[in-house]
């Protein structure tokens, strides 16, 4: 039962590929995501823990529904249906492909969080991986994508080794891929899993030093861009620390490297936010700073507080892609400089605005919430770490208000298009997301925490509250000041938005530090491939080649040959220096056959047609079985 | 040894012996009267001499294991092997004649000669002394000579016929002088007494003994085309009238070879020979393999691989009296190197003679039977399973491997793999390539002949057993 | 019985005779005198054997080798160059290489009888050797003498058939080449 | 029945070789539907066979003909857990293969007996409880396959197929020595295969058995092929016709490995055991050293070919850790092995099917360079779609063939040799970009304008395609299908 | 007259037997040569035959075998000789060399 929550929407995928070019499809798709959500939501409630699928002698599938698993099966459908509904809505074109697909991305991911071992969450997590690609390059026409779409599968694909690596130990070290073997582990097994799923979710995660592949999986269509953003693919990586970090507790420096990893990303996708002059990178930036975030919190021991804080980043950053996605469409360009939407679309930017002030973490909203608990929990591990973290908060204001001026701002009045305001389709489909949000802020009812994050419902200490609520309102107001100085758009310069578009660099450095080098090795390997990997074979045949010579001058075999043999003896010298000087030069099979070939030619000259020759090699070649046989004893 | 009324019973012993004999005359006899359009009949008499000697051959199978003649003829399961080989393949050889020779008119002459060569050959199969075994050479190699020379329009038939009479003159004279030595140190001739002789000998007979044997060794060497005295067989090969070719390159080996193995048996303690022949075996197939490697002529290539198959054989006597497989690997062997052997060459005699390779363009698609015999015989030659040539080669090298020569089999090894290529040579081009022209053939007992013989490749190979039973488990006299 | 001393120095001359003859054959300008000189040496031979016992053996020999040099002489008279010896006849090749091969062998001759311990068993004195031979002849290698006889004919038959050039139905090379390889084109 | 398997496809190769009139188009493709129809009774016996599989752990459905007793040599074969599933996977490969439509040049019934020749042959290769059998089929499956690629190949044909065949050729000798000194060690003497494995004849033989392992190993790495002994294979590929190129890579490399477990860890365990470790280094060079050789190359073939070397790394990988001794991961070894069988199987699909559509991609485009085309997802959803999935498994993606057999293999790997096990993790992303950058160039993007006419794949070639990517999609969704029957080979092998 | 010495001259003969089968470029003469080392052959079969054998009839019957030898394959070799002659004009061995390689 528990794999209704994968099949059906993986059935209404295949559904979907037959259904949706036909009129009236749109219902359909309301009552496939409406069953994919429901199949979600009876799973949780269903009193079946756990099922374990047998896949082979030795393997095993383990499913289920942990605590935390339980919300991310409900948020991911929740988060997912309205961006599918956007799908519907502004990609009309290719929707037949594409809504078919996000709906079984939503089933990968579904299968992802309702692994119980590390083998099923490999499957699902490969999968993800491997939807990722597919949606990215969904616009396969383009030059762009498709190579995009590379960069991201295989990126993510490195950080796979690691839960590969994790897999595989756990299960030497144990004989289970069970999770909650992991556990059991001692130190140095412990060491490599640790090592091994810090990789894998770092990478998917898109923290440093991976997180400029995020930047690449901008060419897919906003609605995969909101997705992977949100609830899949990047929320993968926390969520596998979030469940696997309480028990590793064997290995001290896990948390700690964990948190560093997000301290890292947090400001430097910060900052590539702030600098970004594009809309859908800069909010790339910002997803990777805010998983950085909930790495920070996972390494201060509250994965609990992480996964709140994914929760909520999940609805309000899918709100603000599909913002941006409408923005992106009215504009034209991507180009955060032709933007200033808010009175064409009035209502998107309100919309907007609402997810705009989560991102910044402002206090009532959920974010904020999340945000404050972050500090509270890095400032009990580290003051140092909380200070930092609330400093971050600045950046994360600047870049929340800088996208929203240049987004949504009110723009030069007559310059653009001015409708009545009125609810628009894409605009429906980020309702419920932007309802999500604003309901969010009930976390900070009291009690309101409990149900979300199992944490306890502790009130944040007021003098850090107000601290945040200024560092927060610097930052804007740095936005605020930056665009009445027209700055805004590249507030460091133009070497500012070239550390943006790199990613501080990153990109280039992984281009052609990583990739370009080892093209260069595969290259030089085949070359060395083509050519010399014979060259023991052929030395080989060459010095069988020689000896044939030597033997076949017939002069060897008399008395007087003894010069000759001296001299065969040179020829054999200068054959070796050759092939010497020859190795890296043509090491080919076929130099072999050449080779075998000449021995060929050379022992041909024995036979001189003349029979006297003949007679007297039998005379030479008598005495030579008759030295053998006195030597022989 | 007594004589007279063992007499009968040692006639018995040679009855294959005299059928070919009388075979012979009645052939040279019937030539004579038969008028010139009724020549080509003098086959006939050849085949049902052959099929009398092999029947005889047969017959003889019941009986013990025997020296006859007082010890100088052998009649052993091994020889009557021999034999048996050596009259089907020259049976084959009959067959591949009648359209070869159709225009010449001497076929009394070329039969009877034909039939002393096999029975010089099967002579030398059941030699057991060595005056037998030099007068059983002299005829083996004195039809042959004329044989390979039978042609007398064809300057490159009487060139191979006065290289082979050279080469195997020298062979011949030299083990004149090692026979004499070792009669002297032996004070006998049969190998029995050889054996005995030597054994006796002691320490003090050992060099004369040395040269004595390296001496005889010489002219087995030419029979066998063994490295030093193989020179002739490629120009043999090339030279003489295909059928002929096909027979002087396999027929007589048969003979040597069994000589050889008797020899060697009977040779004293001290005389360490295994490595001796060893070194020969490595020497002749790396000389034949490379050498065939960029010949442009089949025939040619075929000489040279007989050469190297010499080698090949040779494995099987570095095993003798060590390793009970040796003896069947050299039957075995023979008998798959005897039917490769006639299909190879039976093949160039009904594609008339057809030698230069590159006439053989797209031949396999002209011919596609004829080219398959070709194939099936060069697949053989390299060993390929199931065919005979596979079988017999993994008898020798197990005898290599069993007697501790495992570096004569790794050799061996290396050589197959250097004489696939001068082989696919010969046959890409006729599979791979598009004919350029008609290929006329002749008339059909050649391809007869040359399909039974390719038939026994692929049936020697398959049903190997009762061969390999046979071979098995039966002494060599002495 | 002819007396030792005598067998002595008849084997001394006999020897020494042979082998001057022997070496003459290759040292002489005509192959007519040649084959006098191997026909002289094979006499020598022939001598020795009778003086060692075989009388048998070494009279055939003289007679077999008489006969068989006059077919030789008549031969180079007939076919070759230079028959009477006219002119200077230096006619080898590889010559250093045969030097060489003939000292060699005989040094490995000589070292090997002089190294080796024959067994010593003289022929009895009063051995009836003809008859010894007749007996063996039609005895014990009555097989050997038959292949022999065998032997002889395939090499009558194989003379006739090189020698010869007219064959029973016109001449011997008619049609005696190897089938074309189109059935109308003339033979290669 | 298993003979029937073996010898029907065998037999009627010589009928269908004899057939005659089939030079017109029609004729060819009823000979070709024949000759498929014929092809298919050995899948349906051994998937009998299959069905009636035990899983005993020993040989089963054993069928015994003496052949030539005196040497201990019988045609005996039969089935266990490792030769039932490459065997029936070589039968399934081979109805493929020999319904796939291909440039016939006139001589379709050559061809086709040929084609169906090698499938008695492979198969017959894997059944074989006898290693003189077991050397025959080995030794002609090099012919028949000689005469594929030199007579139907393009390119330089006949140069490739004679490097293939003296390469091959040249490994399968120091086998038949080996093989010979495992004969005549053991008493009685036999070629049977489950007596050899009692009899360990060899156990304890020292630097004897150090050099009949080394005649093993050169035959089976060369047909393998591992680094450095692989060089024969990209031209042999590149020229070889599409569905000879997929039997070579789908059949003929498993008998190298097959080979592996067969005979050198069956019935040499202790020296396999002391030379496993630097098996399992070379094992991880042909990982690493092929992933990277495949990404470099711009011609199709040449990139699976090696790819091929990539993955037969895996496989002798998994085979290493297996073999060794390792107290205490007993499970791991399990799983090693396991995943090698495994992923020999995938393989054969999997790069069988990536090499028949390469066929169709030449016949399509006349050129195998990856850079000539763009864009043909366009112009060629079948093939677009079967590529992809093809790559995908080939790269390793959970829910297709080649995850299950890979990861078992790291697994286990992971549990014995950790180090050499995260360097071979290298592989999986190289391959993942060789191949992603592949589909990328060749499917996605504009389309040229040369290639706007380009066909689809025709029914015929659609539905062997489909079969080929349905079975690698159950295998990777269900693979315990395959791997119970592995696994009663393996479980009992690696417990000792 | 010991049985060294016989053998000495054999040994002697036997060797300008081989010198001249080596040298000689006429067929004619290099079969001289074989002539001699078979005469050679024969003497020492003669003095093995008194002197280490007993007498040995097969010694006698061996003697036969060796001019059975010689004289065939003189005979053969004269037919031979006279047909290359007549055939190719070709009197030395260096005019035959069509056969090679």
């Amino acid at each position: 039962m528990i794999l209704l929550a994968p099949l059906v929407p993986l059935l209404a995928a295949g559904a979907g590929w037959w259904l949706l070019p036909r009129r009236g499809s749109g219902w359909l798709l309301l009552v496939a995501l409406v069953l994919t959500m429901g199949a979600a939501g009876w799973v949780v409630a269903s009193s079946t823990r756990e099922l374990t699928i047998g896949w082979g002698p030795v393997l095993s599938l383990s499913l289920g529904a942990t605590a935390f698993g339980a919300t991310m099966l409900l948020l991911i459908p929740a988060i997912a249906a309205p961006i599918i509904g956007y799908a519907y809505v502004t990609e009309a074109a290719s929707r037949r492909s594409l809504v078919p697909l996000l709906l079984v991305f939503v089933a990968t991911m579904e299968l992802l969080v309702l692994s119980r071992d590390l083998l099923m969450l490999l499957v699902a997590w490969e999968l993800v991986g491997a939807m990722s690609w597919l949606l990215i390059g969904h616009r396969w026409r383009d030059p762009g994508p498709p190579s995009a779409a590379r960069i991201t599968f295989i990126t993510t694909r490195i950080g796979d080794l690691g839960l590969y690596a994790a897999a595989g130990v756990l299960f030497a070290a144990t004989g289970s891929f069970r999770i909650d073997a992991i556990m059991a582990l001692d130190r140095p097994a412990a060491d490599l899993v640790a090592a091994g799923l810090l990789l894998a979710a770092s990478a998917k995660s898109a923290q440093v030093p991976f997180a400029q592949w995020l930047f690449a999986a901008m060419a897919g269509p906003t609605p995969v861009s909101a997705l992977l953003h949100s609830a899949t693919l990047v929320a993968a990586g926390a969520y596998l620390l979030i469940v696997t970090s309480p028990l590793l507790g064997a290995v001290p420096w896990f948390l700690p490297a964990i948190a560093l990893v997000g301290l890292v990303t947090a400001f430097a996708g910060g900052v590539v936010a702030a600098l970004q002059s594009d809309a859908k990178p800069a909010l790339a930036g910002s997803t990777s700073a805010q998983y950085g975030l909930m790495f920070i919190a996972i390494g201060a021991g509250a994965p609990a507080i992480a996964g709140a804080q994914l929760v909520i980043h999940a609805v309000f950053k899918s709100l603000l892609f599909l913002g941006a996605g409408v923005a992106m469409h009215e504009s034209g360009s991507g180009r955060l400089a032709g933007m200033r939407l808010g009175r064409l679309r009035p209502v998107t930017a309100l919309l907007s605005a609402i997810g705009l002030l989560a991102l910044a973490a402002v206090p009532l909203t959920g974010g904020g919430w999340s945000k404050e608990a972050i500090v509270a929990a890095a400032d009990e591990r580290s003051v140092l770490v909380g200070t930092l973290v609330l400093a971050s908060g600045a950046l994360t204001a600047f870049y929340a208000m800088r996208l929203g001026l240049l987004m949504w701002g009110p723009g030069q009045r007559g310059t653009a298009r001015e409708e009545r305001p009125r609810l628009r389709a894409d605009d429906l489909t980020m309702l419920p997301l932007a309802a999500g949000t604003v309901a969010l802020s009930m976390l900070w009812l009291p009690g309101g925490a409990a149900w979300l994050a199992g944490a306890d419902g502790r009130g944040f200490d007021l003098f850090s509250l107000l601290l945040s609520m200024g560092v927060i309102a610097a930052g804007a107001l740095a936005a605020v000041a930056l665009d009445r100085r027209g700055t805004l758009l590249a507030p460091a310069g133009d070497r500012g938005a070239e550390l943006a578009r790199t990613w501080l660099g990153f990109i280039p450095l992984f281009q052609s530090a990583v990739a370009r080098e080892s093209m260069r090795l595969a290259d030089t390997l085949a070359r060395f491939d083509a050519r010399v990997v014979d060259a023991g074979v052929r030395l080989i045949w060459r010095l069988t080649r020689t000896l044939s010579r030597a033997i076949a001058y017939r002069d060897v075999v008399t008395v007087d040959g003894a010069v000759r043999a001296i001299g065969s003896g040179t020829l054999l010298t200068a054959d070796l220096s050759r092939i010497a000087d020859e190795r890296g030069v043509d090491g080919t099979v076929e130099g072999t056959g050449r080779a075998v070939g000449r021995a060929g030619l050379e022992s041909r000259r024995l036979q001189t047609g003349m029979s006297h020759e003949y007679l007297q090699l039998i005379a030479a070649g008598l005495a030579v079985a008759l030295f053998i046989l006195v030597i022989a004893r | 040894m007594a004589m007279g009324t063992d007499m009968a019973v040692m006639v018995g012993d040679v009855i294959p012996e005299l059928a070919l004999l009388v075979g012979a005359v009645i052939v040279l006899l019937l030539a004579l009267t038969l008028p010139a359009s009724r020549q080509a009949w003098v086959a006939w008499p050849t085949l049902i001499a052959l099929l009398v000697a092999g029947i005889a051959t047969v017959a003889l199978f019941g009986g013990e294991e025997r020296l006859t003649f007082a010890g100088t003829y052998a009649v052993d399961a091994a020889a009557l092997w021999a034999k048996l080989f050596i009259l089907a393949g020259t049976a084959a050889v009959v067959l591949l004649s009648v359209p070869w020779f159709r225009k010449d008119p001497r076929h009394g002459e070329y039969y009877a000669l034909l039939l002393l060569a096999a029975l010089g050959a099967v002579l030398m199969a059941g030699a057991a002394d060595l005056k037998e075994v030099l007068v059983a050479i002299l005829l083996s190699s004195v039809t042959g000579f004329v044989l390979a020379g039978f042609h007398r329009r064809s300057s490159l038939s009487s060139e191979a016929a006065i290289k082979f009479y050279l080469v195997g003159a020298l062979a011949n004279t030299t083990a004149l002088m090692g026979a004499a030595l070792l009669f002297g140190l032996a004070g006998s001739t049969t190998l029995e007494g050889i054996g005995q002789g030597l054994a006796a000998g002691g320490e003090g007979a050992r060099p004369a003994l040395l040269l004595g044997l390296v001496l005889l060794l010489g002219v087995l060497g030419f029979k066998l085309g063994a490295v030093p005295v193989h020179s002739w067989v490629p120009d043999v090969a090339q030279g003489a009238p295909a059928p002929i070719a096909g027979f002087i390159t396999a027929i007589p080996k048969v003979g040597a070879f069994l000589f050889l193995a008797r020899l060697m048996l009977v040779l004293p303690e001290g005389v360490d020979w295994q490595p001796l022949i060893a070194v020969a075996a490595t020497a002749t197939m790396t000389l034949g393999n490379l050498a065939s490697l960029w010949q442009d002529d089949v025939r040619r290539i075929l000489g040279w691989s007989a050469v190297s198959q010499t080698g090949y054989g040779l494995m099987a006597i570095v095993g003798l009296g060590a390793s009970s497989l040796a003896l069947p690997a050299l039957l075995y062997f023979l008998a798959a190197y005897v039917a490769g052997n006639i299909a190879a060459f039976g093949v160039i005699v009904e594609l008339r003679g057809r030698t230069n390779l590159a006439d053989f363009d797209g031949a396999g698609r002209v011919r596609p039977a004829l080219l398959g015999s070709l194939a099936i015989s060069f697949l053989s030659f390299i060993g390929v399973p199931p065919l005979a040539g596979f079988v017999a080669k993994l008898l020798l090298f197990a005898v290599a491997i069993e007697v501790g020569y495992l570096w004569l089999a790794v050799v061996a090894a290396i050589n197959t793999v250097i004489s696939i290529v001068y082989y696919v040579r010969v046959l890409a081009p006729a599979y791979l390539r598009t004919p350029a022209g008609p290929i006329a053939t002749l008339a059909r007992p050649a391809a007869v002949a040359t399909y039974l013989a390719t038939a026994a490749v692929v049936l020697v190979g398959l049903l190997a057993e009762p061969f390999v039973a046979a071979f098995s488990g039966r002494p060599l006299l002495p | 019985m002819i007396p030792q001393p005598l067998i002595d120095a008849l084997f001394v001359v006999f020897s020494i005779g042979a082998l001057v003859t022997g070496y003459r054959v290759f040292r002489t300008d005509s192959m007519v005198r040649a084959a006098f000189y191997l026909l002289a040496s094979f006499a020598a031979v022939g001598g020795i054997l009778v003086l060692l016992g075989a009388e048998f053996l070494g009279m055939v020999l003289i007679l077999m080798m008489a006969g068989e040099m006059l077919v030789m002489a008549i031969m180079m008279v007939m076919y070759m160059m230079n028959p009477a010896g006219l002119n200077p006849m230096w006619m080898v090749h590889q010559h250093r290489r045969a030097v060489v091969g003939g000292v060699g062998s005989f040094v490995v001759l000589v070292g090997a009888i002089l190294l080796t311990d024959f067994p010593s068993a003289s022929r009895p004195p009063n051995l009836a050797v003809t008859e010894q031979l007749g007996i063996e002849l039609l005895g014990d290698s009555m097989l050997v003498f038959q292949t022999a006889g065998v032997a002889l004919l395939a090499t009558m038959i194989g003379v006739v058939v090189l020698a010869s050039q007219r064959g029973r139905f016109g001449s011997a090379e008619d049609g005696s080449a190897e089938p074309p390889l189109q059935p109308d084109e003339e033979p290669a | 029945m298993l003979t029937i398997a073996i010898l029907l496809p065998i037999l009627a190769a010589i009928g269908v070789g004899l057939a005659r009139n089939v030079s017109t188009g029609d004729g060819e493709r009823r000979l070709q539907q024949v000759a498929t129809v014929v092809a298919a009774v050995p899948l349906i016996l051994l998937l009998v066979a299959w069905s009636r599989f035990g899983g005993s752990g020993g040989f089963e459905q054993v069928e015994t003909v003496p052949w030539i007793p005196t040497l201990g040599v019988a045609w005996k074969v039969g089935v266990d857990g490792l030769s039932l599933p490459l065997a029936t996977m070589t039968a399934l490969l081979f109805v493929v293969a020999i319904a796939y439509p291909v440039d016939f040049r006139g001589r379709a019934a050559a061809y086709l007996a040929l084609m169906l020749f090698l499938e008695g042959v492979s198969i017959g290769l894997f059944l074989a409880q006898d290693l003189f059998l077991f050397f025959v089929f080995w030794d002609v499956s090099l012919v028949a396959m000689y005469f594929l690629i030199g007579a139907w190949g393009h390119g330089d044909a006949a140069r490739s197929a004679l490097k293939f065949f003296v390469y091959t050729f040249a490994g399968s000798l120091p086998l038949l020595l080996a093989i010979l000194a495992l004969y005549l060690a053991s008493e009685p003497r036999t070629f049977d295969m489950a007596e050899l494995i009692r009899q360990q004849p060899l156990a304890g033989a020292g630097l004897y058995a150090m050099v009949v392992f080394l005649g093993f190993f050169l035959g089976f790495a060369i047909k393998t092929p591992m680094v450095p002994f692989h060089t024969w294979l990209p031209p042999a590929h590149v020229d070889a016709p599409g569905p000879a190129s997929a039997i070579l890579a789908g059949v003929l490399l498993k008998m190298g490995t097959y080979g592996f477990v067969r005979i050198l860890m069956s019935m040499m365990p202790d020296a396999f055991a002391d030379l496993a470790f630097p098996l399992a280094v070379l094992a991880v060079i042909s990982i690493v050293y092929g992933a990277l050789v495949a990404l470099a190359q711009t011609n199709l073939k040449r990139l699976i070919a090696y790819t091929s070397v990539n993955h037969m790394g895996y496989v002798i990988l998994g085979l290493a850790v297996a073999g060794v001794v390792a107290p205490g991961q007993e499970a791991a070894q399990r799983l090693a092995l396991d995943g090698a069988t495994l992923e020999m199987v995938a393989h054969g699909l999997i790069t069988g099917g990536l090499f028949l559509i390469s066929g169709s991609i030449l016949t399509r485009g006349g050129t195998y360079e990856i850079a000539e085309y763009g864009g043909l997802l366009d112009r060629t959803r079948g093939l677009t779609v079967g590529t992809a999935v093809l790559a995908f498994a080939s790269l390793g993606l959970p829910g297709l063939a080649g995850f299950v057999a890979e990861f078992q293999i790291f697994a286990g790997t992971l549990g014995v040799f950790p180090v050499l096990a995260m360097v071979a993790l290298i592989g999986i992303v190289v391959t993942a970009a060789l191949f992603l950058r592949m589909l990328g160039q060749m499917f996605l993007g504009p389309l040229p304008e040369r290639w706007r006419s380009l066909p689809d794949l025709g029914r015929v070639v659609l539905g062997a395609i489909g079969l080929l990517v349905a079975l690698v999609v159950l295998i990777g969704v269900a693979p315990a299908l395959v791997l119970d029957v592995i696994d009663s080979f393996v479980a009992p092998f690696v417990a000792g | 007259m010991t049985l060294d010495l016989v053998l000495i001259v054999a040994a002697g003969l036997f060797s300008i037997g081989l010198y001249g089968a080596l040298s000689q470029q006429s067929f004619v003469m290099l079969m001289m040569g074989l002539e001699l080392m078979i005469n050679a052959g024969l003497l020492a079969l003669g003095a093995l035959w008194a002197f280490s054998t007993a007498g040995s009839a097969q010694g006698q019957m061996l003697g036969i075998v060796f001019m059975t030898v010689m004289a065939v394959e003189m005979a053969i070799g004269f037919a031979l000789v006279t047909h290359v002659y007549r055939a190719r004009r070709a009197d030395i061995t260096e005019k035959l060399r069509k056969l090679k390689g």
